[in-house]
Order: structure tokens, then C-alpha cells, then sequence
């Protein structure tokens, strides 16, 4: 019964064992309790076979559907269809409601990383009160990334997969409008024109200036 | 531009989305996010457009405000009145001619004008970012996970399992243990404090219908055995006497630097006298 | 793309608010955190409609696939294809969180090392269970560095090179220090003068106080 009803998605797949395949993927992504790595999906398959042709090829099944399947730092997730978004919303799924203050802060973090506590009072302004960068670690957004090479070594900030995971963005580059203040020059020091802030740098590497914890 | 600028709730342009009061009887330091936000604030209030701030408007704005707030005898932060001196000095840089003297490295009034403006345009542009970061689909609010994930079937291999603790968990972990260690409960010792007021009583009560010149010292000596009243008792009984001279209750006198000081009553003739010759 | 791919379950349906219809049906049922009764999914769709057959035809369309919409004493929930159970077991090492007893007795082995099972115990306040020490040295995060110079000659435990890496932390020094703890907010209040925390001693190097095991 199961191989008679047609899908189409399905169908235009010649050998049953690509069918196979994406059978199995779309099982391990809806059973997985968390996003799953490329590398780790590979291994649910043949290994000469390429899993990211398969992932492709399920994330434009589902792209018209009421789940999608979207990538969030090299990680693999279904989720629900952003449009329906209106239709499910729970009642106030508890947002983490966040002060002015801390969503500031993080926002400074996301678009300046890795960022220094003082490099963020610059921008605000003001001093971080207590409990803000705690708060953002707390909720795994935020997290200390190294420290950066000027004297006294001050701890750098960045953001964390959950951050990208939880704003639904795929790496740090679709930060909404990233390039607009990039090209703006907003996300550079203003010292001098000699002294620059360092660019974003994807939270898994280091900036120049930076070294590990 | 000399004039400062006066403000009404009338003409005030409408903020983009911002209802925070800024000026008229509403006066509120504290909504502000630190002086760099009241700038902010003030400036979208001039023109939306911050590509095309004014610096120097925005400088007497900013003075015109914090002088309202002190005027009304509001308590304005550190921070507040350090950035209008530093404003005031700005604006100082801007309208006088440059000094052909300062050095090169001095950056030029427009240049300082022109970090400023920077400095805004950041802050701006990253309180855009908060409200568009907001907007994305968020976990949880606008979009789901799966509800009920069955979990992949897991058989534990050989060695040892796989903890995904992270630093800050770690140091969290330590910063509790430690904290109760760490945070003491200090209680300030009340100390014995003479106000004005209670100087000024007791100096009267000694001073009553002594017309010889004595020294301060011998009228405060049931009170300065005492160390830890010592010095309250002299600096307020200082400053009380010098208040009952003004009233011309009291004449002091002091023969030299660091020499003993002496105080003595006025006669009721004599305090008319004065008054006379006054 | 998405429009052109031909999706046969779907596009007999004629109005696009049917596709509607399945969309939001099938994102309820993702999201649902249990079995979904028949009268509860009709809430999410128009009342004329019946949602009944809305729900035939998804199970249809997901009969083939890696996750089927089954049916269980009137409800609905979406559960991984019978025949792919095999597949999805997995040889892994399972991902756990420490518990709080060897999460603690590790970050004061990390700042106070060496240090001996009494001194850590005297910080917890409690006694520590052989377990949780064991714990840690089976990780290979914790391991025994030396003795105490003192009568019994207890063991001194430090931190691995593997604690090091796995925190990303490239020297012990690298640990962050009692002002970066209330810098990040970890530590409020009034800090007591007479508080210090420890400079962690290299684990290469023996203490004065300590000798080979």
C-alpha cells in the first residue's frame, strides 16, 4: 500500500534505494532532540553517498509545506513554517523577556563580536549594570569566546548556536541588516579613523586580536 | 543659537516610535539609558533623518536640558553632567576659531562633532538592530520544534560518555559556592555626627554673655576628650560660629595661620552699632 | 522552484486555502507536544470544514515516508516509519550533563589544585562520594597530580590537558578571575576584602607543599 500511493518529491528518484535514503533522514531529523550536524547525518547513510545532495533535496520537499527543514550553523533542523506563525502561537510561550538593557547588550555582541565589556559600554554609553551579561549567559546566548591580545587581556564576548537557533538565523551573516550598518561603517570603532573595531567573526573562530580563554 | 531652545508638548515632532516624554514638565533622567541615549533621543526628536544631525543644536539641547533637570532641583547622575561638560566644551570648539597653537593631535572641534555624530549613529543603529533581531521567527513564539521528539535511539558505546558542560555553567557553579564566602554584610557604625544646628545651641548656650576673647578649644573641651567626637564637634562648632558673625551674634579672630582661634559674644550695643555702620 | 515541483498529494486539491488547510494541520501536528484529538485539530481550521478528511489525506501523504501520521484511539500524532527503527539505533557515546556534585567538586579542583578530597570537601560543605571524583577522572578532565606533604599524605587531584580543551581554555592563568566573575555578574554584593580566589597552580609543575604520588 505504502509504495503504491504516489509522491511526486519522491518519485522522480529513480532507485528505491535514494528513496531509501531520504526516508531515513527525514526520520533521524524528526526524531532528533536537537539540530544534527551534516557529519553526523552522513552516518546514517551509505557513505559514499553525498547526504548534502539529500538534505538539499528534502529542504525543497518541505519548503512549500507546513514544516520546512532549515539549516542553522551547519546544523539540520524541521521547524515550523514561519508563516503559520500567527495559526500556532502558544499562549506567550514564555518569550524570555529580556530588559532594554541586556537585549542591547546582546544585540551589540551579535554584530560586533567578539566584544569586549568595555567595547560594549562605548557603544551604549553607559556601564553594564550587573547581572546583564550574566543573564545572557544564562540563557546560552551569550558566551565568554577568548580574550582579546591588549593589555590585561580583557574576556571577549559572542553569541552561541542557541542564540542563531532561537532567532532562526543560519550564521551570523543573516543577521538582519548586517550589511546595510556594515557598509554604513556602524559596526567600526570611532576613535580614529586608524583604530577599527574588529568585524564579526564567526563565534567557532578567532579574530586576530583573540586567543582563547 | 543663543537662544536656547524652548520646548512644549505642542510642538514637538512626533518620535518614530518612541513615547518616552522627553521635555516639557516631564522630566525623567532615569528613562534614559545613560546620556548618550538622551542624546539619542534629542536628536531623533530634531530630525529623524541622524545622517543630517546638527551637532551644535543638538549641544544646546542637551545643556538646556540637564540645566531644566538641575533647576528643578533633580538629582542628575555623574554621567549626565560629565557629558554636558564635555558637550560644553565642544561647543566652545566649534564656534571659536581654531588655535593655530594646539597641537596636531588635538582633533579640531568639527572632527569631535563629527565622532559624535558617529558615536549616535552606532547607538541608533543598534537599537534598529534589537527591534529587527526581534523581528526574526523566534523558537518557541513564531516557530516550533518538534513537540514530541521520539529521540534517536542511543546504544552507549564502550568509554566514557560525552558531557556537553560549558565554562559558564562551571564558573557558576563555582561563583555559588564561593559567593556566600565572598559577600559579607557590612553595618556601618553610626557615628556620632553634631549637626549645624546642634553646634549653633550649644555654642550659644557657652557663648552667652562672654565678652572676652577665648579660644574655641576651651569652649568645646567637655567634648573634645572624646576622639570619634573631636573632629565632628569642631568642624560643626566652626561652622556655626562663623554663621552667628555673619548674624553679628559673635566676633572671631585668628592671630595667624594654624594659630588657635578665638570667639567672643557681641554686646547688644555693639551688634547695633555694627548695624548702624552697616 | 517550489511552485513548479509537482506535489500530487496536494495538487489535486483546487483552492489554495485547502493547502492551507494541510499546512497548518501538519505544523500543529509537528508541534504538538501529545497525541492531537480529531474535534482539537478542527479548532485550527475553518468550521465547515471537515477536518477529517484533511487528516485521511495527510496520513495518505506521509504513508510512504520517513514519518507517518498514525492514528491511536482517536488521535493523531506523528511517529518514525516502523521499518526505519533499526536504522536510526546508533553506537555513541550519550551526551549527558554532569551532575551538580562533579560539576562543583571539578571547578575547584581547576582553582584551587592541587588540591587534596578534604579541601575540596571543606569548600562544598559536604562529603564528596568516591563516584563523583571517579567521574571525572573517567573523562579524563581530572586526574591525581601528586601528595600533600602533610601527615597521611593525602592525594593531590589537578585538572588534564582534555579539561583544557574541552573548555577551550589554553592555559589554566586563562581561568577567569575574581574581576571578570563580578565583571560577567557572577559574583554580586559587597565583596568581603578578605575574600581571594586561589591562582591555580600549572598542573606541569609540583607545589611546594607537594610531591610525587
Amino acid at each position: 500500500m505504502r509504495d503504491e500511493s504516489p509522491s511526486s518529491n519522491v518519485t522522480h528518484l529513480t532507485s528505491a534505494e535514494r528513496i531509501e535514503n531520504l526516508r531515513i533522514l527525514e526520520a533521524v531529523l524528526f526524531a532528533a532532540t536537537r539540530p544534527m550536524q551534516t557529519k553526523e547525518l552522513q552516518t546514517y547513510i551509505n557513505v559514499d553517498e553525498d547526504v548534502g545532495r539529500y538534505l538539499k533535496e528534502l529542504e525543497g520537499i518541505y519548503a512549500s509545506r507546513g514544516i520546512n527543514l532549515v539549516r542553522i550553523a551547519d546544523k539540520w533542523v524541521f521547524r515550523t513554517a514561519e508563516d503559520l506563525s500567527g495559526l500556532l502561537q502558544r499562549q506567550a510561550a514564555a518569550a524570555t523577556k529580556l530588559s532594554q538593557a541586556a537585549l542591547e547588550t546582546l544585540v551589540i555582541i551579535a554584530y560586533h563580536q567578539p566584544a569586549t565589556r568595555s567595547e560594549i559600554e562605548e557603544i551604549r554609553g553607559v556601564a553594564t549594570s550587573k547581572g546583564t551579561l550574566d543573564v545572557l549567559m544564562e540563557v546560552e546566548w551569550v558566551r565568554m569566546r577568548g580574550r582579546r591580545k591588549v593589555p590585561g587581556r580583557p574576556i571577549t564576548y559572542g553569541t552561541t548556536e542557541q542564540f542563531l537557533s532561537h532567532f532562526s538565523l543560519e550564521n551570523l551573516s543573516d543577521l538582519p541588516g548586517m550589511e546595510e550598518f556594515k557598509e554604513a561603517g556602524l559596526l567600526e570603532g570611532t576613535i580614529a579613523a586608524s583604530f577599527s573595531m574588529p568585524k564579526p567573526s564567526p563565534s567557532g573562530e578567532f579574530a586576530d586580536d583573540e586567543e582563547p580563554l | 543659537m543663543s537662544q536656547p531652545p524652548t520646548y512644549s508638548e505642542q510642538d514637538s515632532p512626533p518620535f518614530e516610535e518612541d513615547d518616552r516624554e522627553v521635555l516639557g514638565l516631564v522630566i525623567d533622567i532615569e528613562g534614559f539609558e545613560g546620556p548618550l541615549d538622551l542624546l539619542l533621543t534629542l536628536a531623533r526628536k530634531q530630525k529623524l533623518d541622524l545622517t543630517q544631525i546638527e551637532i551644535l543644536p543638538l549641544v544646546e539641547q542637551y545643556l538646556a536640558f540637564i540645566h531644566q533637570a538641575k533647576s528643578l532641583k533633580l538629582d542628575v547622575a555623574a554621567d549626565y553632567l560629565v557629558m554636558a561638560a564635555w558637550l560644553a566644551y565642544l561647543k566652545s570648539r566649534l564656534l571659536l576659531p581654531p588655535d593655530p597653537d594646539d597641537g596636531e593631535e588635538e582633533l579640531s572641534g568639527d572632527e569631535l562633532a563629527a565622532l559624535l555624530a558617529h558615536r549616535l549613529k552606532r547607538l541608533e543603529a543598534m537599537r534598529k538592530a534589537s527591534k529587527m533581531l526581534l523581528e526574526q521567527p523566534q523558537l518557541g513564539i513564531d516557530v516550533f520544534g518538534r513537540g514530541l521528539p521520539e529521540g534517536l535511539e542511543i546504544v552507549a558505546c564502550e568509554g566514557s560518555p560525552d558531557y556537553d558542560t560549558t565554562l559558564y555553567q562551571m564558573l557558576k557553579a563555582y561563583a555559588g559556592l564561593r559567593q556566600i564566602q565572598a559577600v559579607k554584610v557590612v553595618t556601618v557604625k553610626k557615628r556620632k555626627v553634631w549637626s549645624l544646628k546642634d553646634a549653633r545651641k550649644k555654642l550659644e548656650k557657652m557663648l552667652q554673655m562672654n565678652f572676652e576673647w577665648t579660644t574655641i578649644d576651651s569652649y568645646l573641651v567637655a567634648y573634645l576628650a572624646d576622639p570619634e567626637e573631636r573632629r565632628t564637634a569642631l568642624a560643626a562648632s566652626f561652622g556655626a560660629s562663623l554663621e552667628m558673625v555673619r548674624e553679628g551674634h559673635a566676633e572671631i579672630r585668628q592671630d595667624g595661620s594654624y594659630t588657635p582661634l578665638y570667639l567672643r559674644a557681641v554686646t547688644p550695643e555693639k551688634s547695633l552699632n555694627r548695624k548702624g555702620d552697616a
